[in-house]
């Protein structure tokens, strides 16, 4: 038998870097074109967010290089406000560190793992250290960054200053890789791009692919979004743990104060009954028989807290015990009683959480940046109101539907979440399956697979469910499911109007053609049956249907009226 | 002088009756309402009785199938009606020139006589012989006529063996001095005559290889008996042929089939009509026919047990079920010339042996047992279901 | 008197002979033989000429598909074959009675008669149809006989008129008086006979309706013909009738069926046999018969255009391709008895305008068409495919 | 547009546990059921692993008690070597620490995540710290321990030492969970270790469910399995950045001997080739003409790297260069020449891999698992010999088959990797592809879905390719697809043998009757043909059948003699 101390000698400590270098593909970069996409749209989303924070309206270029076989130079640069000096290490060199992944709040990223895992692929791949050169208006600082992988820390090799005698701002950031190559595929850059630029049509997108050959998607929008804000955790959507830790970091001077100002929909009222609830709930687990306990639980649910509070003897008693809980200092907050919070929680009825923070790009732009990009012959969109998943986690679907011009036959879905294009997995999408849920034949769609026609479904939220961690996948959450095709059949109906329009005028020659020339048949016949002759038995029936078609355009033009 | 019978010719209930003349008369009618309509301004359209389930009732007094009264009404000015008007009116003409000119023509007849090219269009009067059929079932509804007395022929099938004496037409001939091949009845039997009858009923026999063997051992010769093959579900001249056997002539009706659920479906057009033609019952149907076998019971009486078949298809009690003959006997449960004990006692066994029984399985007996036991023992002693 | 026809009554070349001895007397052969295998601790077996694609063949010089040489063994003792061994033996013995008592029996009833379960097991002798139909085919090929011969009928179908007398036993009658009905014809046909004959051709008539309009027509009268309608493919008693009134009276066949890849099958069929059947052949078979219509050559020529339909399946030129009635065409394009310049065109037209063209698509012409100008024209003039 | 520098105020960085907490769904802890069952797994996976490497024969005990409404407290006890006091914060408290994560080696665990993982579950759904037993031999240490999940560190709550007069060897830890729910469903607790017993006959394992039922899975091999050896990394599965991070960090003198050293199949005179190839491919890149320069990359990889050096004038030069390289400190190898080195591997060739480090169940202990846990009426086992995937990584698979006896009717797949039973994503996984493609009718599994059968598979590798990090699917990789099918299809075939055996003996009783039943029917016929007694015709043919088979035994007897 080994001895337990010689067993632990080998033990040591692995850092994040490290593990993520072991498991690249979580992260995106799995197969040599989706590296490469999965790179350029890490640098692309970190652009258009600073912009956006900033409100600029963005100009971004992209320029591929080939360097040798499955060997290139990927160059993104933006006009956004720049990275002060200090912080370039942080936001280029290590994993987890970012503005957003720790507030509550929309964000085309998430994890804020994204451009430092760009760096790191680049590095375990070609070697290079990333160039990045940027300025905040003033000196233009170039550096050149690696990730130190043991100690999950950016480091500087190389650092230069240059002067800014024009002001200029932005950040331009240069990365050698191997193991990619370039596609014009469907998961490539170029598409990737392409719907990038549908989604956000105030960004103007230049593509410099590695054959040299410049692509422009134009700007079509003035309008630059304004940029997500935080939003307090919602009480239905939050554990004992969250309430827990939050309490223990709060600088506020009272549980109550913590409460109310650290939680969305919690007023001083609220807090007040939440004491009735707490301690409604303190009596009822006291209570021995089972079945009187149940009740009592149902009873509350159905937010009947009084009552059940007057239905023990020296309640007061309790309920003053958990006011005073409420007026201490939230650090000395106990595990147990932010259980008993929670659950309260579960009991209590709160408004919806709000939803200022969601960012959808609202259905103007949607059209504009379809109509630029795809230039088709119809466009609408929908937008639709926020709803809550999950209790208290506030989403937003948006669709655009596209139709005919330049858009070739057959159907194409696009998919984003938080704008972002979703380039795999969409099989298992929430949104090819409301999309697929569809019976498009009820729209004037009658074959699917050969209409010029376009889909773009945008799903906004501070936690887009994703059935993975590529996050290239909505889960099928029925609230999200029904939302977007609600939306889809709203899009679709306009779509059918149009469609409809288009036909009717050539419906009615029709329609009078198909009475006439049945005429001649039908005057043989009855001419055999009566005797009268052929000739006149036509003229009688090609009167009355003359006089007939004329009275009915009457009476369509006098309704349009 | 054979020896006086349990079933024996009765008293006829109607009389030969059949004139063209009548035919025309309504058409040329029908066809001077739509002149006059249009004539005066006004959409021009026909009454027609409609079909399917809807309209179609079982006459407890009469005992039939009927048509209800619902009508649809078929306009020339309609877009979804404007077509099927063309065609009625088509095949109207079409009928006229055939009755006054004493000609007969099959439906495929009918549908190619009728079929050309629209002028100044790609479209056909009728594309396909599924348009042109049902314009001569709704005549028929419309007109209350047969389409045999509109002079269009039904498919053949069929042939009768037996000592009556047909005229048809110019031929007179003895129906039993044919050979075993017997006398094919023909699409057509609205002009067929019986100047001799000296048989005492009709047996209807489903499968033409029974009726082979009931004239093989004469059973017609011996038993005084006129046989009907129906080779199958009984065609409309059969079926026609049946009815004014009965009524005119007055011979009992009396069926023999496989005892499965089909066997008694063809009994039971005879009987009551089918729901297709439920307009034409009165013509068609013969609800006094009777029912000889194969039933249920003959299984365990005459030890049959061995050359029953399985049912086909899922029993209702199993998942998926019921289906096929199983569901087709739930269904014969239900119809209301079923509701008496004799029957519901036949299908309700069927249904829990789960067994068919099939006429010629009498031949395990032996080939003579069916002519000379089987089927003159239930006859004779009336042992027949209703 | 007619006037001389292009189409006459030729000379007899065969001689009415059915002997049931000569039947009888190969069972018990073949009975002896086992017994003294038996006897001598010899496996027993029968040697049966196989059936299929295989052991066909066309013979150039008979014009007739024959059945080639190759045997199959059958073993008492070899687990694959005992079963069917004990079968043959039971159908064979039934055979024996139903021939030596002058019965005849359907295929069904003798599946039925010979239907039980083996002593001491839950196995029957015949568990289906299936089962014992093959036997009596093998019995055919094994002996040489016609399953007529061995008193095992065929399901009947078809009719026949015209100016003919038929005996049939006992009775004897003109098959041009039974009105617009005719014969029925039976399901053996080996035993009747052709007192007088006084038609010059026989007119085989694919369907039951343009069967009818001929004899409504008058046809059989004003040309002198016999009409023999098969109502689709022509049974097993009608092509051993064709071939008998060609063979042992003399008279010329003439086929008329629908201008597709079925109606010049069921023309094949009865010209040269089929594979299934081929050990029959020359008793079946009737390799002099012509084909009147409709050809491919009528639609231009009688301006039928218009009534054409559309052949079924996937052309050959297309993906998935060919199927239903392409593919039928190219199969029938090799046959043997096509191999002629007038029929590869006929089919090759077929194929490249992808129509067919049915017999009473005659009737857009008129009613009396087919039967007043059409038939004679084409017959008179000897405008027949081979 | 607001300044960069309020932009990044909120500029904070996040700990790995608090990545992890935000993402528990990635390691398993999605579900109620499921996440129990990870819970279980996590616990029991080092119980078994630390028994192994101690070589102690494993005897662990699971209980699970009900608290409350989803509330549980999980207890995994073990006879293992116990862990020295130091380490109980690292092995409890910090994520990515462990002692195989770092090392080439085969593991039932991976990440090193697992049981910390587990820890911080506790944590943030009751709160309660985790309660760790465990002792090497000497005192007893009883300790609380908790995660700081801000600084990714184990913290001991309370710690408390006991006496150990019996020299009691092991682990015990408590865990108090909330969200959970445990349900005798296959994806349960229950199901798991019911697989885990199966796949480790040295093991027994006990559980006791909430109602207090005991189930015992008993030990049914007394072997316990060698612990995994570390295999060193084979030339052609390394990255450039693996072979330059290796070199900073090794003791060896020279590059030559850090390549023999810590790589596998490189001897001394694999090092010369390499000179040889690494100064070909430095001549190669030089040349100009680019179809020239294909066609000696061709040669090169036809292994004529002698003929190509000499195609060029003075290419001693280049090779002396290479040669003094190999012989400098490996600290001073840069990127560019790791990157050389790694390119030169591409085109030579070596051994396969080493395998001794794969440790399968072997075909006996399947065998026995099988028979011990589900006794059936028969059990075959196959373990194929290790392949190789991808070009470098060593991986086995082994099948196992149990058919009637106590199994129920139902084919029934069991899946392991690395011994470790997987529960989940069935579908996508490549031993169910596999499972699912042979054609059991040729092994005469007639009716596959009413046959009593269980397959279970085992994939033993280094480095298992799972389709996700939930890894509870194995990506459907050629080598491994073919593999698992040349397993299962041998040992069906042993399977289709005992089938046929048992049916043959009733076959020459009923093969006899075959021809007797048919006896009188056929005498009966014969007498109707022939004129012969029925009852004389019966005894020729009885007599006929009996002489045959005499004779036929006898035969039969003389070759099996």
């Amino acid at each position: 038998m080994a001895e337990a101390s010689q067993l632990f000698k080998e033990f040591k400590i692995q850092s994040v870097s490290e593990f993520f270098r072991r498991n690249a593909a979580m992260l995106g970069y799995t197969g040599k074109v989706r590296s490469l996409t999965t790179l350029v749209h890490e640098a692309v989303t970190n652009s258009l967010d600073a912009c956006e924070e900033a409100g600029i309206p963005p100009y971004i270029r992209v320029e591929i290089e080939e360097l040798g076989r499955e060997h290139y130079k990927v160059v993104v640069e933006d006009n956004g406000p720049g990275i002060p000096e200090k912080y370039i290490t942080h936001v280029f060199g290590k994993m987890l560190a970012g503005t957003k992944a720790h507030r509550n709040i929309q964000s085309r990223g998430q994890q804020g793992i994204g451009i430092s895992g760009a760096v790191m692929f680049a590095q375990i791949t070609s070697g290079k250290a990333t160039r990045v050169i940027t300025s905040t208006g003033d000196e233009i600082i170039e550096a050149w960054v690696k990730i130190d992988v043991d100690k999950n820390e950016g480091k500087i090799v190389k650092k230069e200053k240059h002067p800014n005698p024009d002001g200029w701002h932005g950040t331009r950031i240069e990365l050698e890789v191997k193991n990619v190559k370039y596609m014009r595929s469907k998961q490539g850059v170029y598409w990737y791009l392409k719907l990038t630029a549908i989604a956000n049509p105030h960004a103007h997108i230049e593509l410099i692919e590695p054959d040299g050959k410049l692509i422009v998607f134009p700007r079509s929008s003035e309008e630059v979004p304004e940029p997500p804000v935080e939003m307090k955790p919602h009480p239905k959507g939050v554990l004992t743990d969250d309430v827990y830790r939050m309490a223990k970091k709060t600088k506020r001077q009272s549980v109550r104060r913590f409460l109310i100002g650290e939680f969305s929909r919690i007023s001083d009222k609220k807090v007040d009954e939440l004491i009735e609830y707490v301690a409604a709930l303190r009596l009822i687990k006291k209570v021995g028989d089972k079945k009187v306990q149940e009740q009592l639980y149902e009873r509350l649910m159905k937010g009947e807290v009084k009552a059940v509070l007057r239905s023990f003897r020296g309640y007061t008693k309790v309920v003053k015990q958990v006011a005073k809980m409420m007026e201490k200092p939230p650090e000395k907050l106990t595990w147990h009683e932010a259980e008993e919070i929670v659950e309260a929680f579960k009991y209590m009825k709160f408004l919806a959480p709000p939803t200022h923070g969601l960012r959808p790009i609202g259905e103007e732009n949607i059209e504009k940046g379809l109509k630029g990009i795809l230039k088709p012959e119809f466009v609408t969109a929908v937008t639709r109101p926020p709803k809550v998943y999950s209790g208290g986690i506030p989403f937003q679907v948006e669709v655009g539907l596209a139709y005919g011009g330049e858009i070739p036959s057959g159907f194409e879905l696009l998919r984003y979440a938080n704008r972002v294009p979703l380039l795999f997995d969409a099989g298992s999408c929430v949104t090819t399956q409301a999309a697929r849920s569809i019976d498009w034949k009820r729209y004037k769609v009658d074959d699917l697979d050969r209409t010029p026609l376009v889909l773009m479904i945008n799903v906004v939220s501070v936690h887009v469910p994703y059935t993975g961690t590529g996050k290239q996948s909505i889960a099928s959450v029925d609230e999200i499911y029904n939302e977007i095709r609600l939306a889809i059949m709203d899009a679709a109906r306009r779509l059918q109007t149009y469609l409809s329009g288009k036909h009717r005028r050539l419906y009615q020659v029709k329609r009078k053609k198909t009475f006439e020339k049945y005429v001649p048949e039908i005057a043989r016949a009855l001419s055999v049956l009566t005797g009268e002759s052929e000739e006149k038995i036509r003229e009688y029936f090609l009167n009355f249907i003359e006089s007939h078609f004329a009275s009915k355009e009457a009476v369509e033009v006098s309704e349009n009226a | 002088m054979p020896k006086r019978k349990v079933i024996h010719r009765e008293k006829p209930k109607e009389k030969f009756s059949y004139d063209p003349k009548k035919v025309l008369s309504k058409l040329e009618e029908y066809g001077r309402s739509v002149l006059e309509a249009i004539k005066s301004g006004k959409n021009p359209y026909f009454d027609i009785p409609m079909r399917g389930l809807n309209n179609v009732y079982f006459d407890e007094k009469s005992r039939l199938i009927k048509m209800g009264d619902k009508l649809s009404r078929r306009y020339f000015l309609n877009v979804a009606h404007a077509r099927k008007f063309m065609q009625t009116l088509l095949i109207m003409a079409y009928v006229k020139r055939l009755v006054s000119e004493g000609k007969h023509a099959s439906l495929r007849e009918a549908y190619y006589a009728n079929k050309h090219t629209i002028p100044g269009t790609r479209e056909n009067t009728f594309e396909d012989q599924r348009e042109s059929d049902p314009i001569i079932e709704d005549l028929e509804r419309m007109l209350g006529v047969l389409r045999e007395e509109m002079h269009i022929t039904a498919d053949r099938r069929g042939y009768i063996y037996g000592d009556i004496v047909i005229r048809d037409g110019e031929d007179e001939f003895n129906a039993s001095k044919l050979g075993s091949g017997g006398w094919a009845v023909p699409g057509t039997v609205e002009h067929i005559q019986f100047p001799e009858i000296n048989v005492d009923y009709a047996l209807v026999v489903e499968t033409a290889a029974m009726a082979d063997r009931l004239i093989e051992e004469k059973f017609p010769k011996k038993e005084n008996a006129l046989i009907i093959a129906t080779q199958g579900q009984a065609s409309r001249g059969v079926r026609r042929l049946i009815h004014r056997l009965h009524y005119e002539e007055g011979l009992p009706i009396i069926v023999f089939t496989d005892g499965d659920p089909y066997g008694w479906y063809i009994y039971s057009t005879i009987k009551q009509g089918s729901i297709n033609l439920a307009y034409l019952s009165d013509k068609l149907a013969t609800p006094e026919a009777r029912f000889v076998g194969m039933t249920m019971d003959d299984i365990k009486r005459y030890g049959l047990e061995n050359v029953t078949e399985k049912l086909k298809g899922i029993p209702p009690n199993k998942k998926g079920g019921p289906t096929g003959d199983y569901k087709r006997i739930l269904e014969e449960m239900e119809y209301p010339w079923f509701q008496n004990r004799e029957w519901q006692r036949q299908l309700k066994l069927a249904l829990k042996w789960g067994v068919r029984i099939e006429q010629q399985a009498l031949a395990n007996k032996s080939l003579e047992f069916v002519a000379k036991e089987y089927l003159p023992e239930k006859i004779n002693s009336g042992d027949l279901l209703p």
